[in-house]
């Protein structure tokens, strides 16, 4: 009896009993970002996307709070922009990544066998792409293509947004299926899921009605740590000038275009939309069942 | 206070209180425990899961749980306070003096380490060059053990034996270290009905043969009656009745005990007996009888008066406001 | 006879094939040969400890993992081969009780919906209210406190869960109930009470019972008829009556002997760490053993009154511990 | 096996995308040049002998050529992935040097303030962008406090490269025996090695501390205290022992991640690695640049799975069996 998947599991139960204070403080602060992505274009103090070529790279002022860019984009409305475009898309992409990886994994727990390996091998396979690479690749794949174009709507107005999302899904899909596989596997010949099988229930009827609920805290958990790296993920691509394109708001983009400046010592044009992502990150992590670590990939779960 | 006490007693408990702090509240798994183990005997401890068995026994080598501390009472080995020795006194009381057998046999014993580096270790921490060379103590003690070929034995690691055989190496261990007394924490509990007898055999027989002193402790009436010269019964973190094998089985005084006898001899023909109620909580602390919601003899100064104590000698006592002789 | 029996099992075998590392796998036969009758309102016990197959025939019952070899007959009809639809107007009619009552009860789910699940999914013929009806009825016929329904199973102590577990087996209105160390995982102040809860049940719902138990005592309380399993094969098989009173086979004395604690005059040997697949299981533990019993036993009646026993020298006579 | 899905997954990702030629020559070009061209290079052929050919030269370690400076893919990586190796490894020393003790410390005593100043770093790297984090050092140490050199690559100018032995600066430096080379060179590193250190390490301190704190509360380490062994020989003989797998594990693991990982603070910093070299190759579309790296990462990180296992399997006895 090999015992390395249980040392696993309790060691990640362990990872996931941190600190608890502060929490109400993170919560705080994300729900007063959640109303600001919200409510954003009634409380931003010029448009976010039209430059004003006479006051470019201006400090921050009564007039421009955060100052302005090499285009003479005010900061502040940018910063203030951004907060929808990255959460509506980390949200988005986690659920879907997140809502499928959770459900392949407890599948995968429930039948074992083939299924197991093959989802396994599949999981393996993505998580060797480093992240950025993996959306790297897949801009490299997708980022030309048109064929998103009939279906662009609402959030998804470029091609680039799609590809990010989808990238946001490729990679939460093999953490949240890793994840609850293991702690459910345990539950595969537990007693209550023999007594569910002689009440008739099948596959699928275990899976949504035990073993999903069994996983609810560690998906949970997991949602808002995988939302917070995910910000990471897309203002780290769009840094590299991956993803979305200025002069659309984002907050990766910005400090790319702060960047270049900042050796001048502009620090304002990348300070405050990099101030925005740690805030958001941190202000995440207060949603976790006490872990403040971004389940990453490299990190051993199973 | 290091002068032998005057009853010859090898460990006293007395009035043993431990309390464990959780993220729900305080919990109270002893509420007075008093113990007294001679020289040489054996001493089984009857009681239902939570009764405080095992924290019974956690106490006497002062190793708590994560929050958990005696919070009264006095333990004393040999005549010297347990509870005041320090870090260096306590290294050299645990194993030299009082050594453990562990539930789960597997679990006790480190994954990563051979048999025989495990044993050679409790070996060398207690012992000196006088007691011989610990490879073939150890060798001797597993032929002891009934192990055909202690050699193989020592070779494996502890995911490689059965639980019975991990069970005779966690002897072999406790053995290792020379003690006065040894803690068996039901040692026989995940093992085959036809396995067991033969280690609680075991394990009585090489106690004995080297003078030590048992207690055992399981929740299984009839394994304790099989290896202990004194039975004392648990409920709710105290000790509520104590005596000899015979005593206990034979003519028990206390109510639970009796009960208790009842539901382990189940006689054909006759209904099989239980004893109606729930154990109670201990998040409480009990002043006065844990166990009166369930007794069939409850009196009315039971809800009035804490708990008298009888001890007609010094091998017997019984908590209960019956008293001896009212079978 | 009128009453044909509800249970049948014949011959029944089942192979595990365990891998061990690439390449090397190997066959271990879990139970062999396993043949009994179960009468309607009946209890047979199966005894043995760890490793006998017990469990697997309990399995095999459930119709939780098929047989590799043999027939279940229930109401004379054979299950295996049965799709998941066809199977379901028979899965009604044979329930389970597990072995640990916190672990057979869904932490997430209150105790009433736990119970109530069988109900639903294999009572279609009944309306929900009258569902509703059932499930109180059961609940109240196990006196589970009705405070503790809407309890999640965390709350409960062992006896009440199991409680509620015989309420759930019982609920879709099963003629067959396979107990799985019902007791095992209860105190003994707790036991009594569960046995006396199943022999009233057994007469209210006219329900038979497969009682699984190493608990040689509690088995005695409660069954007719005994099988006693060594290894994977039936070695002794007769009423209680006979089995408790003059044990035949060698291993069934030394389970008698050491659920009694009296095990001076018969014990077994210890217990190999490779175990036999051919001739007597139980030969390197025998005390009796002669080299006759390398050959392969074959289960032969013994005595009167349709008792088998697997052990060549009891059918000569009876045998006696040295 | 994983390695080929790796290869058939990246090979299908950036060749179904239809038209690279498109962006290798630029947009002002008449259908038949790039006709031609496509004919040259192949992608005219079906998919699959057009996959046939790309891994039958993989197999050779040819991983093609860049379609802007026609310089082999494979060797344009062989030359940059000692820099990234260089970092990451660097990165690994940063993090190691606190996450290890503050993480054993922190699992000893779950509420002393070195456990809490290990969580509060800890909470620091999860928090922070890495990219953010390298612009706030450049600019606070470079910009206005001038204590590192500017950030734009392994060494100044005016500094040549020392002989090639391992592939790092510092070291190869101190063995051509220029110390001063070696000083420029371990200058460069420090900041992006800070910053990679600092927040790749946040698992390695929270692995350490549950690995501790599980063998801590483990029965068999009760047991030895119960036989009366020394706490230092626990903490030796039990708890370092039972609790080093994990942690060793998940260093592979990010030492692993990281060789394509550093993209981020590659860029930040200038770093010749090979993460920068995939960046440029996608501005310009050049997809067997990206390709390659893509793959070489992931044949890394597979590689160092199986190190993983291999080391697993040395020391765990259970594992073993």
């Amino acid at each position: 009896m090999v015992t390395r998947s249980q040392t696993d599991r309790s060691l990640l139960s362990r990872i996931f009993v941190g600190p608890t204070k502060g929490r109400t403080v993170r919560r705080s602060i994300f729900f007063l970002l959640l109303l600001v992505a919200v409510i954003g274009p009634w409380i931003v103090t010029h448009d976010p996307i039209r430059p004003d070529p006479f006051n470019t790279l201006a400090p921050p002022s009564a007039e421009h709070w955060f100052g302005t860019d090499r285009l003479g984009l005010d900061i502040f409305s940018r910063v203030v922009a951004g907060t929808r475009t990255d959460f509506t898309l980390a949200l988005i992409g986690v659920l879907l990544g997140g809502g499928l990886g959770s459900l392949m994994g407890a599948w995968a727990a429930y039948r074992r066998g083939w299924v197991d390996t093959v989802l396994l091998r599949v999981v393996e396979v993505l998580q060797s792409f480093p992240v950025l690479l993996l959306g790297l690749a897949l801009f490299a794949a997708l980022g030309s293509l048109d064929i998103f174009e009939p279906f662009l709507f609402g959030p998804f107005d470029d091609t680039g947004k799609v590809v990010l999302t989808i990238a946001i899904a490729s990679v939460n899909f093999p953490s949240y299926l890793r994840q609850v596989r293991s702690v459910l596997l345990p539950l595969t010949d537990a007693e209550f899921v023999q007594a569910a099988k002689c009440s008739g229930l099948g596959g699928w009827g275990i899976v949504w009605k035990h073993f999903i609920p069994n996983a609810r805290g560690q998906i949970l958990a997991l949602f808002a740590l995988t939302c917070a790296y995910a910000i990471q993920i897309i203002a780290g691509l769009s840094f590299i000038g991956l993803g979305i394109e200025p002069p659309h708001p984002e907050w990766g983009a910005m400090i790319r275009e702060g960047a270049t400046v900042i050796i001048q010592g502009k620090w304002w044009a990348s300070l405050f939309p990099g101030a925005a992502i740690a805030l958001s990150v941190y202000s995440l992590t207060g949603f976790s069942v006490g872990s403040d670590t971004p389940i990453d990939p490299a990190s051993p779960s199973s | 206070m290091t002068a032998a006490p005057a009853n010859g007693a090898l460990l006293t408990l007395s009035e043993i209180e431990v309390t464990i702090h959780t993220a729900t509240g305080p919990v109270h798994p002893l509420q007075g425990v008093d113990l007294e183990v001679y020289p040489g005997e054996t001493v089984g401890l009857v009681g239902e899961s939570g009764s405080g068995k095992t924290m019974t026994l956690r106490s006497i080598l002062r190793l708590m749980p994560p929050g958990g501390a005696v919070t009264g009472g006095a333990i004393e080995w040999e005549g010297r306070p347990v509870l005041d020795m320090d870090p260096d006194e306590l290294q050299s009381y645990r194993g030299a003096d009082v050594a453990m057998i562990y539930q789960n046999p597997v679990s006790a014993l480190d994954p990563m380490l051979k048999v025989k580096r495990q044993i050679v270790d409790a070996f060398e921490a207690n012992r000196n060059e006088a007691d011989g060379d610990p490879e073939e103590f150890a060798r001797s003690t597993l032929r002891d053990l009934e192990f055909g070929d202690p050699e193989a034995v020592l070779r494996r690691y502890p995911h490689q034996l059965s639980g019975g055989m991990a069970q005779r190496v966690n002897i072999a261990l406790a053995l290792a270290c020379g003690p006065a007394l040894i803690l068996a924490d039901e040692p026989t509990t995940g093992l085959d009905m036809t396995t067991q007898i033969r280690v609680l055999d075991l394990l009585e027989r090489q106690v004995s043969a080297r003078n030590a002193a048992l207690l055992f402790i399981s929740h299984d009436l009839r394994a304790v009656a099989r290896v202990s010269r004194r039975i004392g019964i648990m409920y709710a973190g105290r000790v509520v009745e104590f005596g000899t094998r015979e005593r206990i089985l034979n003519e028990p005084s206390h109510p639970y005990t009796r009960a208790l006898l009842e539901c382990v001899d189940l006689r054909t023909g006759e209904r099989p007996r239980s004893i109606p109620g729930l154990v109670p909580k201990m998040t409480e602390v009990y002043e006065l009888c844990a166990f009166r919601d369930r007794c069939v003899s409850r009196m009315e100064v039971c809800d009035r008066e804490p708990l008298p104590r009888c001890e007609p000698d010094e091998r017997n006592m019984l908590l209960c406001h019956l008293g001896y002789g009212n079978g | 006879m009128a009453d044909s029996p509800i249970l049948e099992v014949r011959n029944l075998a089942k192979t595990y094939r365990v891998r061990h590392s690439i390449g090397r796998v190997e066959t271990v036969r879990a139970v062999q040969e396993v043949s009994f009758v179960i009468e309607r309102g009946r209890t047979l016990g199966i005894v043995g400890e760890s490793g006998s197959g017990k469990s697997t025939v309990a399995r095999c019952l459930l119709g939780l993992t098929p047989p590799t070899a043999g027939q279940v007959l229930l109401n004379g009809v054979q299950l295996g081969g049965l799709k998941a639809r066809q199977m379901r107007p028979h899965r009604r009619l044979v329930q389970m009780v597990f072995q640990m009552p916190q672990a057979s009860f869904d932490p997430t789910r209150t105790v009433r919906s736990s119970v109530a699940q069988p109900l639903r999914r294999l009572r279609p013929d009944m309306r929900r209210p009258q569902q509703d009806e059932r499930l109180r009825y059961v609940l109240a016929a196990v006196s589970l406190g009705e405070e503790l329904w809407d309890r999640k199973p965390a709350a409960l102590s062992g006896g009440q869960l199991q409680r509620a577990a015989i309420a759930r087996a019982l609920a879709p209105d099963p003629e067959l109930v396979v107990l799985d160390e019902p007791t095992a995982s209860l105190d003994l102040s707790v036991r009594g009470e569960i046995l006396t809860l199943l022999q009233q049940l057994q007469e209210e719902f006219r329900v038979a019972f497969v009682f699984i138990s190493h608990d040689l005592e509690a088995v005695r309380v409660c069954a007719q008829e005994i099988v006693v399993m060594y290894l994977g094969q039936v070695v002794e098989r007769g009423t209680v009556e006979q089995v408790f009173e003059s044990p035949a086979h060698p291993y069934t004395q030394a389970l008698i002997a050491a659920s009694k604690f009296t095990a001076d005059s018969f014990s077994l040997g210890p217990r190999g760490e490779t175990d036999p697949a051919a001739g007597c299981r139980l030969m390197p533990r025998c005390p009796l053993a002669e080299s006759a019993c390398s050959a392969e036993q074959d289960l032969v009646p013994s005595g009167v009154g349709g008792r088998m026993v697997r052990c060549w020298k009891a059918v000569r006579g009876p045998v006696r511990g040295p | 096996m994983v390695l080929f899905s790796v290869v058939v997954l990246s090979f299908a990702v950036t060749r179904s995308t239809g038209t690279p030629l498109y962006a290798a020559l630029g947009i002002q070009v008449s259908e038949e040049m790039i006709e031609a061209r496509a004919e040259m290079m192949g992608l005219n052929d079906p998919i699959h002998v057009q996959f046939t050919t790309y891994a039958a030269a993989l197999l050779r370690g040819d991983l093609g050529a860049s379609r802007r400076t026609f310089v082999p893919v494979a060797e344009d990586i062989a030359r940059k992935l000692p820099a990234t190796a260089e970092l990451v490894f660097f990165s690994m020393v940063v993090g190691s040097i606190w996450t290890i003790p503050l993480g054993v410390r922190a699992a000893m005593r779950p509420n002393g303030p070195i456990g809490k100043l290990g969580e509060g770093i800890s909470q620091f790297g999860v928090t922070v962008p890495a990219f953010w984090l390298g612009l706030l050092l450049i600019f606070l140490l470079y910009f206005l406090w001038p204590v590192f050199p500017a950030p734009l690559g392994r060494l100044g100018r005016g500094f040549d490269p020392p002989a090639m032995v391992t592939g790092f600066y510092t070291v190869d430096a101190l063995l051509a025996g220029n110390p001063a080379l070696a000083w420029e060179a371990l200058r460069h590193l420090i900041l992006p090695a800070v910053t990679l250190g600092v927040t790749s390490s946040p698992p390695m301190f929270r692995v350490t501390r549950a690995a501790v704190s599980e063998v801590l509360a483990s029965p068999y380490v009760e047991a030895a205290h119960s036989y009366g062994l020394s706490r230092r020989k626990v903490m030796i003989r039990d708890v370092f022992r039972n609790a080093s797998p994990p942690v060793l594990n998940l260093a592979a693991m990010t030492f692993g991640y990281l060789i394509g990982g550093a993209v981020l603070v590659e860029v930040v910093f200038s770093w010749p690695g090979i993460g920068s070299y995939a960046v440029w190759g996608m501005e310009f579309s050049d997809y067997d640049v990206v390709l390659g790296v893509v793959i070489v990462s992931a044949a890394i990180y597979v590689l160092l799975y199986f190190i993983v296992d291999l080391l697993q399997y040395a020391m765990d006895p259970r594992v073993r069996n």
